[in-house]
């Protein structure tokens, strides 16, 4: 991970000469990271020739954490990964210890996994695209998305009495039921959020100055993004048709109508876009959702204290607002797991950056990674 | 979660995976030219418009403190601590019989009603039996036990213990043992009977009268006493006790035991009169016209025939009258011979276990029901099989093989089910049949009422099926004055539905005599539902953690007499076990230490002295800068004691090491530790 | 005048004009924090003084208070004493704001001129600054810095020029006392230049490339803290001030030509309202990229300034 | 994909080559092949040209004895997911890299040299990822041992 930095490197270019290489190391206490991330940047002029990511700055051990406790007190954990969307890395882990432990989930708990989930791809993506605008200089949008955000974290803490870190989603179903009056007032929110997006999509999306810093700059093509593991609106910019919520569907997103948002060029504003319009779609996704729900209960009942799935291994993914999110368990027949292993969508994402950022400039360096949307619990974890 | 996935595919249609919306295209791009350029500046006056309309608008930030934070309903900060084990103590469940269920239905809308309780027919505290008993206040303990149970002694070896099957503990480890505990409570009693048992001031002129002398008589007339009244409860047997006498073998329940408690019942001033049959010694009327009010708990007497055929003949045997010959008269003419039990249920398998006690050379139980079907409890078959009953289950009788006018056998069918899809008895028989050799065929399949002798001449009227109507709720019958309550109006059923059956029937006969209507502003026995616990995992539990294990007679041993099976617990057993209760929802901390080991991060730590006999929380220690308000610790904890506060952002201001230990934590009332235990006047989330 | 004498009055005005700048700072802060609050749907300072009008005042006593922390690997006697020279010529263009009609507060003839050139030195403070620093970050803040303060210099003095060239002054005294309703039609091409070679002058969003905080942290002031850093604001905030009020001075003839107090209030108006439109903008737009930066300066901007000219020289000879 | 899907799935790829064995019941609901470490990658190259174009995940599970790698292989053609699986001798702990199959492999690959020390044959660039440079050990081996770490007590 750590490397010495030489600030100026000699190189000999291939006319025969040498030019002066200047080196740049951006972060890992930088603000547009998005975290702890780290780029050494090779600038030629102002041309960067090669970027390498270094990370490992949050690295927790979660994985190994995990192997020292027990199911259950996973959960915590998982919010710990993505902490932009806890709620993600809750449900994957969830799946697949209800994978392995046969559990079946209360249909009710399942329309609320889905609905907090799709709270949560509005919220995450509220914050990528944000961030990524605020690298670009536009800090007030940055505001107004975060404002987006802060109505559904106030839902969630109605839910669940967190703000961050939930702790939701629980083997077996959800840890609370909707209060009274949480549905209607997260209808309320689509409703609004629908008109807000729009605006969103006009002051950023539609300005002169956005799309001339981010349209053609770090242009992924479909057979890399699919090469490469790109998942999420990542891959789907470039055009890779691929959403777990439709082709590997799970819970009750079949009983969902809803588009899946492609893009063409695969560009830096795609992929912004991308995450803009799949927004709105999970606005459809959670109007559908509260009108399906039933009473009824959230959780299995009568579920032991323990947990002690027999021994086996399981993998279940979701679509995460990064891309698709998996967790690897295996299980030795006690009540902690043997191994976790967490299938990290930003990870594979940033992996690209390299490829993604050569050619272009520093200023649309942080506008590449601002794109692919990095958080660092998940990449690190 | 496979199945669900399967379920989605067949009954939802598949929405295909097609419809893909192209959402970023080259429109996006600005046109060529002059137009362009238009469009260019258009772009950023639209930008400039929607910033100068949003700066116009409501700002969503709040002026503080000029307008208030309105936090969200439920929202997790720092962990408080209510009360703590050694400072205070658990609440006890007491209050009159009249208004009992009042107590304890405003505890369970409270949700400080413990499972125990809650699941219990007659609440019986064993939450506050266990804290007693923990704390060697047996004589305590017994008497906060008999107010609701009335025969502690009894029912601590008989009551099929619904407390425990809700016991919260089993979703921790293993439940309490409350029913020996019961046991233990009355043994030590007997060096306080002396002195604590007494006659019951009478303060009403009423009389009441009770017909039966079985639990639901005695419960009634226990609180009956305990109104004021003077209370006559007529038997027509030559001893008290009904159903607990004749119906329940001496080797669960012994008869010194139900002599002793009835006894101090007579101590506290009931009126015994043995021997009397109404309706043929005393006609009915008479009792109505000699006293205020009058109660049946007359109980079922009368054993249900099968209509097979040859089932008159000689040899065959109602498992009412095969329990009492077999109890008082120690045998039934069984000796040495064959025995088939017809049944599934406890009575069958007491009739059973009887006939092995009584010398029979073999015992077959046949019941209609599989193995993991049979009505009877699992501990009481489990206990037979030991002593060597041999079960034949998914059996139907046919018909009685008869010889020469004696039983010689039964042909059984197999039953291929016994419920259909509802869950409706409707039994499916296969064509496969089966003789088993038997001399003797007790028929244990249900008992009836008879009282068409009871009620003559009366105006009571019974319906065509023998049945005094009653209404369930209230315990009235026909005639203003006469109630009725056990198992006349439940039906078949358990000693303590029995005893609180007669309860209700005393709030019942209270009410009426107070001139009050029966069933205004009256508060029913709520009846909660508990979640059923899969059984936890044991691996890694401490012994010391362990319910403490009743210790048994051999099962060989056992069957030859009608000595007790179950030996019961020392004294010091009895305190141990009594300090496993984990005294749910008392909201106090018992250091019970789950919330320490269920805490991720180790930010918990309690200390206790638990010690048979003593036991308290000497140091809680909860370390707030490692806690990362996960919520399993307040969600694990039984007695609702540790939760999390309001204050979501003290906890972030005050994150350090609270210590509460047992001087520090009695704090004066205004006290304002950071983990806000004190604290009042900002919204306490509850 | 003697060389003591102009000494001593330049002296004087310095003092003045610092003055003035620093309460003009004050002021610009607040008015900057308050509308990028407003915008942005908060309420911005609320707590110091009325409407939080103290608040920067606070700011300011926290900032002098705060350790001033020099880089070990810094250039020293650059690095300490880049803030003033970038602050000195953004103050000393406030003496030369029309601030009546035929009077600045330093008579100078070329006043104009005064006006373009004596802040354009600052860049040598910014580039030194960045230099200074020893920063890989700072050094491209301030090379960046440099070419873009050279770059739109050009196309904001050809707007001005224009002006001049209208008033046949280069005295801003004279043009304010010189203007006439209908130079605003005609010179609107060459107060949108202005405006926006303004901005891009004091490196201010949507150009404040040199300080891009997301690619550069805080580019060539990234080292700096405490008071000097406050320095370096109050030059920015002074420069904006100038900016409002020198264009309103001369492009709006202070208030419209209007005499007495009622042009004084309008000339005032005016200037904030140019202040306001500079931070609604910086607080609507993205940052541009360098590349892009330098294209829009050439290929845009001065075309357009030079279209303006050559419109007035049309326009000139029926004067 | 249901449990027969899925069988049909394994028996059509294990039909057309001989060098995969089914490995493991379905009944956690994946289909997993095993192949011999000497053949992964020729294995994983038929693998890609069959229509698995995507490396979900690679990681490394420690059975003691020897290392299980675990690859996660997905087709979009196919609309299928099987995991591959190799085992690896804990003493000689090597396997081809599958960098020049699937980019992806790049950095899940370092990860898993990087937590467990298993080398990668023919990775470009095989450098700790998470980790520092100079750390010590490989900390998701079962044996991997730190005073620091804190076991947790046998008793919940």
């Amino acid at each position: 991970m750590a490397v010495s930095v030489e600030s100026r490197n000699l190189v000999s270019a291939p006319d025969g000469g040498s030019r002066e290489e200047l080196v740049v190391n951006v972060g890992p206490s930088h603000p547009s990271t998005h975290g702890v991330g780290r780029v050494i940047v090779h600038l030629d002029g102002d041309i960067v020739v090669k970027a390498e990511p270094v990370i490992g700055y949050l690295h927790r051990g979660i994985e190994k954490m995990a192997e020292n406790r027990t199911y259950l007190q996973v959960v915590p954990l998982t919010d710990r990964l993505d902490y932009v969307g806890s709620m993600y890395a809750n449900w994957a882990y969830c799946r697949a210890v209800e994978r392995l432990a046969g559990i079946a989930v209360p249909e009710r708990a399942e329309y609320l996994r889905v609905i907090v989930c799709e709270l949560q791809r509005i919220a995450s993506h509220m914050m990528g695209i944000g961030a990524s605008a605020a690298d670009t200089g536009a800090f007030t949008f940055f505001i107004y998305a975060f404002d987006q955000r802060e109505r559904i974290i106030e839902l969630f803490e109605r839910l669940c009495g967190a703000r961050l870190t939930y702790n939701y989603v629980r083997p077996g179903g959800v840890s609370f039921d909707a209060p009274q009056g949480w549905t209607q007032d997260v209808l309320a929110f689509t409703k609004a959020f629908r008109a807000a997006a729009a605006d969103l999509d006009r002051l950023f999306f539609g300005n002169v100055i956005a799309r001339g810093r981010m349209k053609g700059i770090g242009v992924l093509s479909a057979d890399d993004a699919v090469a490469w593991g790109a998942s999420g609106p990542t891959a789907r910019a470039s055009g890779v048709n691929w959403d777990l919520r439709k082709h590997d569907p799970y819970s009750v997103y079949p009983r969902m109508d809803f588009d899946v948002v492609v893009g063409e060029r695969g560009d830096a504003y795609d992929r912004g876009r991308c995450r803009l319009l799949e927004c709105v779609e999970s606005c459809r996704i959670i109007d559908q959702a509260i009108s399906q729900m039933h009473p009824g209960p959230v959780r299995t009942e009568g579920l032991p204290r323990l947990l002690q799935p027999r021994p086996g291994e399981a993998y279940d993914h979701i679509e995460s607002a990064r891309g698709s999110l998996g967790v690897y368990l295996v299980s030795d027949g006690s009540v902690r797991p043997y191994r976790m292993h967490v299938r990290s969508p930003a990870f594979c994402n940033l992996a690209l950056l390299p490829l993604l950022a050569e050619g272009h400039t520093l200023s649309d360096l942080v506008v590449v990674l601002g794109s692919l949307d990095p958080v660092f619990g998940e990449v690190d974890r | 979660m496979a199945v669900t996935r399967q379920q989605d595919k067949a009954t939802v249609p598949d929405r295909t995976p097609t419809s893909v919306r192209l959402a970023i295209s080259a429109t996006d791009d600005f046109s060529p030219g002059l137009k362009g350029f238009a469009e260019r500046v258009r772009s950023l006056v639209v930008g400039l418009g929607i910033t100068a309309r949003r700066s116009v608008s409501r700002p969503v930030t709040l002026k503080y403190p000029a307008e208030k934070v309105e936090l969200s309903p439920r929202w997790r900060g720092a962990l408080r601590l209510t009360g703590v084990l050694g400072r205070e103590d658990v609440a006890l469940i007491e209050g009159p019989a009249s208004d009992y269920n009042g107590l304890i239905d405003d505890l369970y809308r409270h949700d400080r009603l413990p499972p125990c309780v809650g699941n219990c027919p007659a609440n019986v505290d064993a939450r506050g039996q266990s804290f007693l008993l923990a704390d060697d206040r047996a004589a305590e303990a017994y008497e906060l036990v008999r107010a609701r149970n009335i025969l502690p002694g009894v029912l601590g070896r008989i009551c099929h213990h619904p407390c425990e099957s809700a016991c919260k503990r089993t979703y921790y480890d293993e439940p309490i043992a409350i029913r020996p505990l019961h046991r233990v409570a009355f043994e030590r009693y007997a060096e306080h009977r002396a002195e604590r048992v007494a006659p019951l001031p009478v303060t009403r002129e009423e009389r009441i009268a009770i017909i039966g002398s079985g639990p639901s008589g005695l419960a009634a007339a226990f609180d009956l006493m305990h109104a004021g009244f003077e209370v006559h409860v007529y038997e027509k047997e030559h001893a008290a006790g009904g159903a607990l006498l004749s119906g329940v073998p001496a080797y669960r329940l012994p008869r010194d035991v139900l002599a002793t408690e009835i006894a101090d019942l007579q101590t506290m001033g009931m009126k015994l009169l043995t021997g009397v049959r109404i309706g043929t010694d005393v006609p009915i009327d008479h009792l109505i016209g000699e006293y205020d009010a009058v109660l049946i708990a007359a109980g079922l007497q009368v054993s249900r025939m099968l209509p097979v055929p040859g089932s008159d003949a000689q040899g065959i045997w109602g498992a009412l009258d095969f329990l009492k010959a077999g109890n008082w008269k120690g045998g039934c003419g069984v000796k040495g011979r064959r025995v088939l039990v017809i049944g599934g249920g406890n009575v069958a398998v007491d009739c059973a276990r009887v006939a092995l006690r009584c010398g029979a050379a073999q015992v077959t139980l046949s019941s209609l029901e599989s193995m993991d079907e049979l009505p009877a409890h699992p501990w009481e078959i489990e206990e037979a099989l030991d002593e060597g009953v041999i079960a034949m289950c998914s059996y139907g009788p046919k018909e009685v093989l008869v010889e020469n006018g004696r039983v010689a056998g039964m042909r059984l069918q197999s039953c291929l089910s016994v419920f259909d899809a509802q869950g409706r008895f409707a039994p499916v028989f296969a064509e496969e049949f089966t003789d088993v050799p038997a001399d003797v065929i007790v028929f244990a399949i249900g008992q009836a009422p008879q009282l068409a002798e009871l009620v003559s001449g009366s105006d009571l009227v019974l319906t065509e099926r023998g049945l005094l109507p009653v209404d369930g709720a209230l315990m009235t019958t026909q005639v203003p004055g006469v109630f009725a309550c056990g198992e006349v109006v439940t039906g078949p059923g358990s000693a303590i539905a029995s005893v609180a059956s007669g309860h209700e029937a005393a709030t019942s006969i209270i009410r009426y005599l107070d001139g009050r209507s029966l069933s205004e502003g009256r508060v029913y026995r709520p009846v909660p539902v508990y979640p059923r616990y899969q059984p936890a995992t044991l691996t890694g539990v401490e012994p010391a953690r362990r319910r403490t294990v009743m210790p048994m007679a051999k099962g060989a041993d056992r069957a030859r007499d009608f000595r007790q099976v179950e030996l019961g617990f020392t004294h010091l057993e009895g305190l141990a076990e009594a300090a496993r209760c984990l005294r749910c929802a008392s909201e106090v901390c018992v250091g019970c230490t789950f919330c320490a080991r269920t805490c991720p991060d180790y930010a918990i730590t309690v200390e206790r002295i638990d010690d048979p006999g003593h036991r308290s929380v000497t140091r809680y220690d909860l370390d707030l800068s490692k806690c990362c308000f996960c919520g399993l610790c307040a969600e694990q904890c039984p007695t609702g004691a540790l939760r999390h506060t309001g204050q979501y952002e003290l906890s972030f201001y005050h994150r350090d090491f609270a210590v509460f230990d047992r001087h520090e934590m009695v704090r004066s009332p205004e006290g304002s530790r950071a983990t806000g235990a004190d604290c009042r006047g900002c919204g306490d989330a509850r | 005048m003697s060389a003591a004498a102009s000494f001593g009055w330049g002296a004087l005005y310095g003092l003045g004009a610092s003055l003035v700048i620093a309460v003009a700072a004050l002021f610009g802060v607040w008015a900057e924090r308050k509308v990028a609050a407003r915008i942005q749907m908060r309420y911005g300072p609320l707590e110091a003084g009325p409407f939080g009008l103290l608040q920067t005042l606070a700011d300011t006593i926290k900032l002098v208070l705060k350790e001033d922390v020099t880089p070990n690997s810094a250039d020293v006697p650059v690095f300490r004493i880049m803030p003033f020279l970038v602050f000195v010529p953004c103050a000393a263009a406030l003496v030369v704001v029309p601030f009546a009609a035929g009077w600045t507060p330093f008579g100078i003839e070329a006043g104009a001129l005064f006006f373009l050139a004596v802040p354009g030195m600052s860049v040598l403070g910014i580039l030194l600054a960045g230099w200074s620093s020893r920063n890989t970050y700072a050094s491209i803040g301030g090379v960046r810095a440099a070419a873009q303060m050279v770059s739109y210099e050009l196309p904001r003095s050809l707007s001005v020029l224009a002006l001049c060239l209208l008033a046949g002054s280069l005295d801003p005294g004279v043009i304010r006392a010189e203007w006439s309703w209908w130079w605003l039609p005609l010179m609107a091409i060459g107060f949108v230049v202005y405006f926006i070679a303004s901005i891009a002058e004091l490196n201010r969003g949507p150009f404040d490339l040199p300080e891009a905080e997301s690619e550069l942290v805080a580019g060539y002031f990234a080292d700096y803290s405490g008071i000097r850093w406050a320095i370096f604001m109050m030059a920015e905030y002074g420069g904006l001030v100038a900016a409002s009020l020198f264009g309103a001075g001369v492009f709006f003839g202070g208030g419209f030509g209007l005499p007495g107090p009622v042009g004084a209030v309008v000339f005032v108006a005016l200037a904030v309202a140019m202040t306001i439109c500079m931070v609604w903008a910086k607080w609507t737009f993205p940052r541009l990229r360098p590349d892009q930066l330098m294209s829009f300066a050439w290929k845009v901007l001065t075309p357009m300034a030079l279209g303006q000219l050559a419109l007035v020289g049309l326009v000139l000879p029926w004067l | 994909m249901t449990p027969d899907e899925m069988a049909a799935l394994l028996e059509r790829i294990t039909a057309h080559n001989p060098r995969l064995h089914p490995l493991f019941s379905l009944e956690f609901g994946d289909a997993v092949v095993g192949v011999e470490r000497a053949e992964l990658f020729a294995t994983a190259a038929d693998l890609r040209d069959a229509g698995f174009d995507r490396l979900g995940m690679v990681t490394a599970v420690d059975r003691d004895e020897v290392f299980v790698l675990v690859y996660r292989l997905h087709s979009r053609s196919l609309s299928a997911a099987i995991f591959l699986k190799t085992l690896v001798p804990r003493d000689d702990a090597w396997v081809a890299s599958l960098v020049e199959l699937w980019p992806a492999a790049l950095w899940q690959e370092r990860e898993v040299f990087d937590l467990f020390g298993i080398h990668f044959e023919g990775h470009p660039d095989l450098r700790r990822i998470l980790l520092p440079d100079d750390f010590v050990g490989h900390p998701l081996r079962k044996d991997y041992d730190d005073p620091r770490l804190i076991r947790r007590p046998d008793y919940i």
